[in-house]
């Protein structure tokens, strides 16, 4: 392992192309309840250096990037912008100083038009101080293409998918020529073609001169494009590597602390083909114009059914009407022997269904509740003592799902808008399993989920199709399907274009069924390696 | 109950201290004026007056709450103008029952009730007072030749005193001008409430003769909604209730040709009398006091000058 | 979040007894016992219905229709009791059940339509109040004779029957709230309906449940509200609403829904109570009474998000 | 959803439409020129404070202080301008300039110290009703005689002054909202705070001013509604809130914030003015008319959903 950095300097000697840090930080400390997020950390940027910021969920990265764009003060230390010392001046003053920020969570206003929010805080202004609204859509529409986006900027936001949103958050922070960029996984919620644009637009910026910090769990990207990479464990900076110098086991392991890379597990273990098993779902015809159109395909008790397909290809769609969220315009499903024409979700919950919506913050948990409660939520009988909920009966099932997928939390009452947001996602899966529902939708279910927990999340998946569990698995990270599934179908236009089994599960396999007319060569580099 | 208020003696009320709740119905001038003219007199006899007071709006659950309070606080005397005949009747036991004399002014209970638990009654008869513009109106239309006038009322009529000052109003004229029309009856009881109304009235009955007013809010309403309508002289008032704009307007005569008005202060004094009479040790019940109704008419222009001039503080 | 609301309730708590200290040193006859229960008896007005209310507005709904309905409830009962001949016990379940069903209505408005429940309840508040007024000529209507309404309107073992109802109430909503699927379902969909929808939580059912619930409230309140004043009015309960929805708020339950609690409306309630109690102890001028009120609420409410802020920065 | 948005202001038309054939036809006077001047000289009643509050409410804020604050303006301008002898510019100036300030401190108090907008609008509510009833004894406050209030009270090329001032102010509004970067700052804070906070822009001075404005517009209300009157009242513009908010909210604002139109809400204006003009005209009992304003209300807003609902789905 190539340890580049002497941490009680704080020093970094990254790539040449810089000068001095665009931004440090100094025995930074941030305390939330219950929580230290941050522990003394000494952190350093340097003008036209792609740093990668790399931990577990919950390891304060996106602590460390609210210190350094102004949003929170640190309860102890100094955070530095080109030398200038932040004194406590919110967003506007780091931004002065040529930050600009991704958040983690998008930080658009959905109802207005893409425009709008490109220009959010600082609209073009004509005379008598009047909007000039011409002008302000050729500049976002322009900045968009710059980034290889083609969206009408006149569109209200909300009403984007979210890696379109993506985009218009990114290319927003790249509007005021900043000197330091930070990306809080940019990419958690784009699809590979996508992230290649991104990955483009970052290599261009840092040319420029512009310090960029990086945030992602997807190793992959990370070695395409960073430089450094500095790792955080448990509110400490740990170490900072050169990306060239560590393999990705070493960067794993650094993550993970103790553990090393091989006790993660990541190797592919998906189950045995369980085609000869009973049929638990059948679907047959389902459309949701104009996003699905005539879908059928049965689903296997105890299998790992994949579905691929680029953004747009009409999955979440699909697991939506499944779960009886979206009703159909024509189609049925059979699910357990039983024919069923009209189906509400409530219907399917009491079925055996449950559902993990791609959207944990606006459709998944419930943020001020505790986390217990999120897990009980769709079944609250079994946590009940006559007619009255039992703290004691939630608080038990609760800890058994929390340290089952290893939920970073210090209780189980914290309330879940609380965790990081890989936490939460483990919350929802917790949800269906506490249910004990038979069939599971997952959707999107390890996005912004660290690699840890991204293979416990495979392994929880694997041993629930041991027990019978049948599961439909979207995923927009391509490399993630070989390594659970055990059948994987394709989605192209709302449509199923082809099916893939046993050893024909491949990533480029499945890349070239996803793409229409194989376009897109970029692909293949951007998902070259996986952890 | 023990009959007995928690002043420890009776007798002269010079020197006294004495805490008398007073409720007043709503928030309209007149019950300033009662409130001002309660404590001058109050004063004027020596006693040294506090006054524990409240508004209930008309609403007879506040007023309730209020009384309870106030019985609790133990006072020695009670003034109050009741919402409602029927609904104010528990308040007013509970006070008479722990002892608390209690004097109406201006509204009381029924009579039955008001024998057994009201000390006395400062009474502005609502039907006579109704009466009163009723034969002013109808001496105006005799003396103008109209035999079918045609007249909108502005009323207040979520309280039962309106009612009443229609139902006088209304007797009167069938009197002497049977041939009258009401065409229209709507509440706006604020001046701003009653202006808009009032127009819009105008515009539903282009040959409209005149209006009534059921208290000064409508009153006023009307005068500004007949000016603003360029109707003046067309259109003329009967109204309720003095206030400074409403003598003036009067005085002026164009529009408004009568107020009939029970003077606020007055009604003050005379309660004042009655809970002095009380305190000193007087425990009979049920006494009956009127309280002098009086009609301003636009002709009489000296009669209207002279209250604006003793009004001067415009508290009626 | 815990440790604010904890925070919350004692800065009311605080409040309630700075009030009692100041009113029972300055205002005349305010620590009688006599007081102390008129007070409870003030309090059950506002305090049975602010319990429903309360999970109205966690659930990120509002319903201004309570002073309407109540006095609706008051006019109904004496109404059926009287001019419709109908017997007293099936007058009363009468009330109960139309107030509930007018409730419900509006819950199906905004449950199955979306109408925003500020204007659902708006046309009930309207509606009501007009209709009220209407059937009763806006004149009381007395209600006739009898132990149960005598029984209503006295005590049980010395307390006011109201706030005896009032106190059973509160210990069914917060075992409701705290305790039942039913409650924590109200308060997730309140936090995010989405998820509760998608967690197989029957969100509309749930929803018109709660207008139903406020409906039968306000028609508890209303029907308590006539036998004490021995007939219905519709012109009662004027501004209930106000009182109400303050009283939650001031407890710290916020508008915008998924959090809240009953016990610190309670708190609520009984400090609006004492302002109102207080201020005509301490002969304050009728007018000035609603100057010192207005002042008193912004400033209770300020406190207490100051003391939460600080109890957050240096937890 | 701008297609729905577009659905929304079309619905409110045709409803508009609707009225005035059905009162066309039905209520005698209706269609006079001088009653359409005179629905115009009441909208501005309602319509002048519903310009600011629509900004209010797109912020995710509410303002229930409009009533008090108008009844206000009303007596102080009157007080100024005779009791304490400021002569009449001085008195409307000083009128104008105390109203921005109270809404400003409702403002702050929301902006600084996360007061409930509720709770701080209550609280101005309570006391500026008691106020204004306090230093003017209740009493109407006589203006004097003046060219000003004469042509404030009278008309402009035949067009009531305050309909002037209304539509004057719905232009200017109209700019702002759509034109400036305060406006849609406005938007953006109501849509996400969060977001609108991290893109530099002033949420604080922001939400403290959108409060002084409606302190501003209920001030000019004040001043317009004495001169047509002649006199201040402090018991004046009773409940006026409720209608400019049910304006806004028939508009299709939503409460809950980030969306909404100036122009919607003046068709919501005209719509309520309509059918408070249209029932008196038809002569409906006074009682009746609550409850068939309460029924019309909630139909145009289902409507409106249902319209929205299928244009949505079709589209
Ligand atoms: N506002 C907050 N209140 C309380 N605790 C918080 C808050 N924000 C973060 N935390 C806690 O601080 C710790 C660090 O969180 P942070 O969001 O920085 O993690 P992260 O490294 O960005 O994780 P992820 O990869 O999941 O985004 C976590 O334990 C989290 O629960
Ligand atoms: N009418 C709609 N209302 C709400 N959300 C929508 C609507 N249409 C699409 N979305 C959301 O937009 C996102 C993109 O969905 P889409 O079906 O286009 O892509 P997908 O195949 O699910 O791919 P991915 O999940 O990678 O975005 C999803 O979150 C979807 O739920
Ligand atoms: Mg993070
Ligand atoms: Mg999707």
């Amino acid at each position: 392992m190539a340890s580049i950095s002497d941490q009680s300097q704080g020093r970094v000697a990254g790539s040449e192309r810089g000068s001095g840090p665009v931004a440090q930080t100094r025995g930074v400390v941030r305390r939330y309840p219950g929580v230290l997020a941050l522990d003394q950390v000494d952190f350093e940027v340097k003008a036209g250096e792609v740093r990668a910021l790399l931990g577990k969920n919950g390891a304060g990265k996106s602590t460390l990037i609210r210190l350094l764009s102004g949003v929170e003060k640190p309860d102890e230390g100094t955070v530095a912008i080109g030398g200038t010392v932040l004194t406590g001046g919110g967003s506007r003053e780091a931004s002065r100083l040529g930050v600009a920020t991704v958040y983690q969570e998008l930080s658009l206003v959905p109802q207005l038009s893409v425009a709008e929010n490109y220009h959010l805080g600082a609209l073009p202004t004509g005379r008598g101080g009047l909007v000039r609204t011409g002008r302000m859509k050729d500049a976002a529409a322009a900045a968009l293409a710059d980034l290889g986006v083609r969206i009408d900027p006149g569109t209200p936001v909300g009403t984007l998918p979210v890696a379109e949103q993506q985009m218009v958050e990114i290319a927003r922070a790249l509007r005021g020529s900043p000197k330091l960029l930070i990306l809080d996984e940019p990419t958690s919620s784009l699809a590979a073609a996508e992230v290649d644009v991104v990955l483009q637009a970052v290599d261009r910026i840092a040319a420029a001169g512009v310090g960029i910090i990086y945030v992602s769990h997807r190793l992959s990207e990370i070695r395409q494009i960073a430089h450094t990479a500095s790792v955080m464990r448990d509110g400490r900076l740990v170490e900072t590597v050169s990306t060239k110098g560590a393999s990705s086991d070493e960067i794993v392991a650094l993550m993970l602390g103790s553990a090393t890379g091989s006790t993660v597990g990541m190797g592919r273990q998906s189950p045995p083909a369980a085609t000869n098993r009973p049929v638990v779902l059948s679907v047959r015809g389902l459309s949701v114009p104009p996003k699905v159109r005539e879908v059928s395909f049965d689903l296997h008790e105890g299998e790992i059914l994949g579905i691929a397909g680029v953004r747009g290809s009409g999955r979440t769609e699909l697991l939506r009407s499944i779960s009886g969220l979206l009703p159909p315009a024509a189609g049925t499903l059979t699910l357990f022997g039983e024919q069923l024409h009209r189906w509400s979700i409530r219907d399917m919950v009491r079925r055996g269904v449950g559902l993990t919506p791609e959207e944990r913050k606006t459709d998944g948990i419930v943020p001020l509740l505790g986390i217990d409660e999120n897990i009980v939520l769709a079944d609250r009988r079994s946590v009940r003592r006559g007619p009255l909920l039992s703290s004691r009966l939630q608080h038990s099932a609760a800890r058994k799902l929390v340290s089952a997928l290893s939920i970073r939390t210090p209780g189980v009452t914290v309330p879940v808008g609380a965790l990081s947001g890989g936490n939460q996602q483990k919350a929802v899966i917790a949800r269906w399993l506490h249910r004990g529902s038979r069939v599971l939708l997952l959707d999107e279910p390890t996005r912004g989920v660290d690699v840890q927990a991204k293979a416990q999340i495979y392994e929880l998946v694997r041993k629930l199709a041991d027990d019978g569990v049948s599961i439909l698995f979207v995923s927009s990270e391509l490399e993630e399907l070989p390594l659970v599934c055990s059948r994987v179908v394709v989605l192209r236009d709302g449509a199923i274009t082809a099916q893939l089994t046993g050893d024909d599960i491949t990533e480029s396999a499945i890349f070239a069924a996803t793409l229409a007319d194989g376009t897109g060569s970029a692909a293949a580099s951007t998902t070259g390696e996986s952890v | 109950s023990s009959g007995t208020s928690n002043s420890s003696s009776t007798g002269p009320v010079k020197d006294r201290s004495l805490r008398v709740g007073a409720v007043f119905m709503d928030s309209q001038g007149f019950y300033g004026g009662v409130k001002a003219g309660f404590q001058s007199a109050g004063s004027a006899s020596g006693a040294k007056l506090k006054l524990v007071e409240s508004n209930p709006g008309g609403d007879v659950a506040k007023e309730a709450s209020f009384v309870s309070t106030l019985v609790s606080s133990k006072v020695d005397a009670l003034i109050i103008s009741a919402s409602s005949e029927t609904g104010s009747v528990p308040a007013i036991r509970s006070a008479a029952k722990a002892g608390i004399p209690v004097v109406c002014y201006n509204t009381c209970i029924g009579d039955a009730d008001t024998s057994k638990y009201v000390s006395a009654y400062v009474q502005g008869d609502p039907v006579a007072f109704g009466q009163d513009t009723g034969n002013a109106a109808a001496d105006y239309f005799l003396k103008a030749g109209i035999k079918d006038p045609k007249i909108a009322v502005v009323n207040c009529e979520f309280v039962e005193v309106c009612k009443l000052r229609r139902q006088g109003f209304e007797e009167a004229l069938k009197a002497k001008v049977p041939g009258y029309q009401i065409v229209s009856n709507q509440a706006g009881t604020t001046q701003d409430k009653a202006v808009s109304v009032a127009g819009n009235q105008i515009q539903a009955n282009p040959d409209l003769d005149a209006f009534y007013g059921e208290s000064g809010g409508a009153t006023y309403g009307a005068y500004k909604a007949i000016q603003a309508a360029n109707k003046s002289g067309k259109i003329v008032v009967f109204g309720s209730d003095m206030t400074t704009d409403i003598a003036n307007a009067l005085a002026d005569g164009t529009v408004i040709k009568s107020i009939t008005d029970i003077s606020g202060k007055v009604t003050g004094k005379l309660a004042w009398e009655q809970v002095q009479r009380v305190v000193e040790g007087d425990e009979s019940l049920g006494k009956i006091v009127d309280a002098p109704i009086t009609g301003y008419t636009a002709e009489d222009k000296a009669t209207v000058q002279e209250w604006l001039k003793t009004h001067a503080d415009g508290l009626p | 979040m815990r440790l604010s609301r904890g925070v919350n309730e004692l800065g009311l708590l605080a409040a309630i007894v700075v009030l009692y200290l100041v009113l029972g040193t300055q205002a005349g006859g305010f620590l009688t016992g006599s007081n102390q229960l008129g007070i409870l008896r003030d309090a059950a007005q506002i305090g049975i219905a602010a319990w429903g209310m309360t999970l109205v507005i966690i659930a990120g709904d509002i319903d201004i229709s309570i002073g309407p309905a109540v006095a609706f409830g008051s006019v109904m009962v004496a109404k059926a009791a009287t001019d419709w001949g109908l017997g007293i016990p099936l007058s009363v379940v009468l009330t109960l059940v139309i107030g509930t069903a007018i409730g419900a209505f509006a819950g199906f408005l905004r449950a199955q339509y979306n109408v925003p429940s500020f204007i659902a309840t708006l046309g009930v508040y309207s509606a009501l109040r007009g209709l009220s007024q209407f059937i009763s000529n806006a004149l009381p209507v007395p209600l006739p004779e009898s132990r149960f309404f005598d029984f209503l309107a006295g005590e049980v073992a010395g307390v006011p029957t109201p706030a005896v109802v009032m106190i059973v109430l509160l210990v069914v909503f917060l075992v409701i709230a705290l305790k039942t699927p039913y409650g924590r379902a109200v308060y997730a969909l309140g936090g995010n309906a989405r998820a509760a929808e998608l967690a197989g939580i029957p969100v509309k059912r749930i929803r018109i449940s709660l207008f139903a619930v406020n409906g039968f409230l306000a028609a508890i309140t209303g029907v308590l509200l006539a036998a004490r004043l021995g007939s219905g009015s519709g012109g009662s309960a004027m501004g209930l609403e106000f009182d109400v929805i303050a009283a939650v708020v001031i407890g710290g339950t916020a508008l915008a829904g998924g959090s809240g609690s009953i016990l610190a409306t309670a708190l609520g309630v009984i400090f609006i109570t004492l302002i109102g109690n207080g201020l005509v102890l301490l002969g304050v001028n009728q007018f000035l009474q609603d100057v010192v009120r207005g002042v008193i609420i912004v400033l209770a409410v300020l406190v207490n998000v100051l003391l939460g802020r600080r109890s957050r920065l240096t937890s």
